[in-house]
């Protein structure tokens, strides 16, 4: 079997964050194949919840969409767009929200609006989607996005999702329910906010990587735990479990 | 008062220049057939709403037919950026475009206020989004119960919503079913709705799942199999991924993104055409 | 989280004195069973919520279990007054009861705020109606966009929703057809539900019209054939309607009823009892 | 064939008002016996909706209860209370809205809430239900009631449905949408409002009732319409289809 692969490496970790029968609001990419593989190894009773209505979904490949058939037929429930975001979101009853973004900042506030100024934007991105509320509604936020200075900046052009804001207190004085964004898992470690300031700390790199190598791709000075950990090698059953999933994946979406 | 009639009939009659239109389908069921029916017919300044923004608005902001869009999230599912979306945005490319975002919740509710005819709807908001501060389409209130700030939602009120479903039956009744989104709330926003079918029927079969829009709410229905491609209609048509990829290539470039329009929507009159012509040109598969 | 246990240790553990608990069901799938249960363990000081008290509210405030009564429309439906509701309110017996009244709207517009975690729901409200000046539950609020006048209803949160459903599977996942009513807003809008169902089956056959509410929402689930009687269980039961007729006179009668619920409810143990002791008295047919 | 009941002449009189393709927001009693009526002979094409949710249903007998099976299984579309209350009626898709009432007043405001004071009822009433949206919502409104001198009073001890409020165009003023209560149908007459002073005029007699039969029926001083005409009798053929729907109603409900 080949190594890992860094993208690889950050799918299983997002994986391994996910406890069993935890309600899961899930993305398309990185978000989904995590979700679906924590499923298929240490997670199977994992509810994986989609934005377009879909609960309690069971994929036998990865979506390509929010919306592809297989999440409507495989699910224990389709409600409406309106009650996902209410009844479900809203209404508190997701444990575990995925988010990536373009743009995150020290405290864990993410852009996916634009960048450069908002009325003239250098770059439009896709917009909020479904971000914000999960950001602030579900019980914890998972984040994943790959490493790069340009990514991990000083100052975000743009809130759109609210993570720790300004940090310390700021969330909770907001009165966000939910605890925010507790793990950032990148292609090259893991952060996490400081129990106090809320500010992301490197806890973890991945095999290879070097706490320098990722303060070299933050755009911020990042700070490192004292005793940051090496992420633990993806076992063979978790890649091959991994790389199954994505090979029939890739078999049905282009058959 | 819902007539079965062709497509270009509904569009001609029901959508005029400058028209607030909202096409809807959560991934499923988006209305690709009636969006390409108004580029045809070369419908100026409309005022488009969705949830998503996906290939149909890319066509339709590129080819010149949109004035303002009001949206959510507006990218090419799983695959980028939705190019014409952009270089309207980015440089008024091929008109200047005017945007009022929200979030997923925030559209929703505007939605279901607009079904309930009320002028607002409620959810609690996100404090700290810059999103809110950007939009004159939301609003912070309290509770006049405990004085708790939650977030006020203009109403959506389109002029006439379109959507793509499985079947009509002979009365004009219209059956969906598989992820139904936000369609039921869209289409009873809006003062006329226009649904295309894959198919028409004498009677439904009921289908587990299924949501029944009665014909009194149908404007007109319009018979175009196949047109939700590359989105998909389930049990009829499958999603036709390649499509979704094959589209940023298409997209990126201004010149190529002309011809496909010009060769795939404005030289053919049905989807059906549509797809023969894709097939035959080999491009966008 | 769904735990399947007896009807009488759900109420047991889950309902308290004092409890505020919402039984819904719109005329099809009333939870009766369930309010016996409660009536057997001598519940008391218990603030109900409920769009259409029907006999089964009525025999829980005749045996004295309710402080207040959160309701749109208090009658046997078909029939006519509930007397027992009449006596309480006309005469305190036997015991005073607090109402706040509301119309049909403004309650599923509470239970929808109460299962959205919304302070309130807002519904458009009747101008001149005295309802809204007797209530302290909805207040007159202006839209932030246009100053229109519209309705704010303070949320419906009750401690336990209890409904009826034709089925829970083993996982604990809950399946109800038919006329759904307002179940799924009130069973969202509470901290725990109970869930009384006709079958409990390995695998839900799919049904149309089918509403699944998923076993993460659902607190207990308790085997309760025939327990909306003389409700219905569509697929499972017949509407009891003689019952209803019955229940005119039965009520009508301090000591009658007393006799009644002595026998039928105090002195049984489940809904099979129940529906046997009243056949075998004829009592109620 | 016995002559027709003063019941039966009401329902039929009722049943004539109903237009064909209407939608009709139909409760219990005598406007569901009218409107399934109406549907048997004239406007088959009548759209049946109840407040538990069926809409379009084609019942074979008459519901007890609006909430009875039948309804459900012949309908177009089941939606839940919320939506058919925030969708359906509030939203002004309905065109014709029954009621019935404890108390009338002369502008057709409706009382089903108390005899006496609210805080100590003589007579607790059942309440409002649905029809303080349905007077206010509906297109135009059916008022069903017994002609008594205690129903139709100078004063309602409760406004629990507003009809035509203090008359003129307090209705409008108050932003109604509907045309409020257009005819109300007795088993004496038939009563409209006054097109400018929106008081009720009696502008209908059933066969052999007199004019001052409805006004010793009526506790406040009855207007009546120059030109007051009298009902025509129940054709043999609506009195046949009415009997025919309760025959086999009493069959399907008792059997």
């Amino acid at each position: 079997m080949s190594p890992a692969t860094r993208d690889e490496i950050m799918t299983v970790a997002a994986a391994r964050s996910l406890r069993d029968g935890a309600r899961c609001f899930v993305g398309i990419g990185l978000p989904s194949a995590a979700a679906n593989l924590a499923r298929r190894l240490h997670a199977p009773n994992l509810v994986l919840i989609y934005e377009s209505g879909t609960i309690g979904s069971k994929p036998d490949v990865l979506p390509l969409s929010i919306g592809d058939g297989e999440l409507a037929e495989t699910a224990d429930a389709v409600v409406s767009v309106p009650e996902i975001f209410a009844y479900w979101l809203q209404a508190g009853r997701i444990d575990v929200g995925f988010l990536g973004a373009a743009q995150i900042d020290r405290h864990a506030n993410l852009n996916t609006t634009v960048i450069g100024p908002y009325a003239s934007p250098r770059v439009r991105l896709p917009g909020a989607g479904g971000a914000p509320e999960i950001a602030a509604f579900s019980g914890e936020v998972l984040v994943m996005m790959r490493h790069r200075p340009e990514a991990f900046v000083q100052q975000l052009d743009f809130v759109t999702t609210p993570g720790h804001l300004e940090g310390g207190d700021a969330r909770s004085r907001a009165g966000f329910k939910g605890r925010g964004p507790t793990r950032v898992i990148t292609d090259l470690g893991v952060l996490e906010p400081h129990p106090e300031s809320r500010e992301l700390i490197l806890t973890n790199v991945h095999p290879g990587v070097s706490a320098d190598d990722v303060r070299d791709a933050t755009g911020w000075r990042l700070k490192v735990a004292d005793d940051v950990a090496e992420t633990e090698e993806p076992t063979v059953q978790e890649l091959g479990v991994l790389r199954d999933l994505r090979e029939r994946t890739e078999r049905a979406h282009l058959g | 008062m819902a007539k079965i009639i062709p497509l270009s009939e509904a569009v001609g009659d029901l959508i005029g220049d400058g028209s607030a239109v909202a096409m809807e389908g959560f991934t499923h069921l988006i209305p690709h057939a009636a969006g390409h029916e108004i580029i045809r017919q070369g419908k100026r300044d409309l005022i488009l709403y969705r949830m998503t923004p996906d290939v149909i608005y890319d066509q339709l902001i590129g080819a010149g037919a949109v004035a303002k869009l009001v949206f959510s999230w507006g990218g090419n599912p799983g695959v980028g950026s939705l190019h014409r979306l952009r270089d309207a945005v980015e440089n008024g490319w091929p008109r200047p475009l005017e945007i009022v975002e929200h979030t997923h919740a925030a559209m929703a509710a505007a939605y279901v206020a607009g079904a309930s005819d009320l002028p607002f709807g409620v959810i609690r908001g996100v404090h700290g989004s810059d999103l809110h501060e950007h939009s004159k389409a939301v609003r912070w209130i309290e509770s006049p119960f405990d004085g708790e700030r939650v977030l006020a939602v203009v109403a959506h009120r389109p002029d006439v919503t379109v959507i793509h479903a499985q079947r009509a039956d002979g009365d004009g009744n219209v059956q969906l079913w598989g992820i139904v989104g936000i369609q039921k709330e869209a289409a009873l926003a809006a003062n006329s709705l226009i649904v295309t079918v894959e198919e028409i029927v004498d009677r439904f079969d009921a289908v587990p799942g299924e949501m029944v829009l009665p014909h009194h709410v149908v404007t007109a229905i319009c018979h175009a199999p196949g047109g939700a491609h590359p989105s998909y209609a389930q049990g009829y048509t499958q999603r036709d991924n390649g499509f979704y990829t094959a589209w940023d290539a298409i997209s990126r470039d201004r010149n190529r993104f002309e011809e496909w329009i010009t060769h795939h929507v404005r030289g053919t009159t049905s989807i059906a055409e549509v797809l023969d012509s894709i097939a035959n040109a080999g491009d966008g598969e």
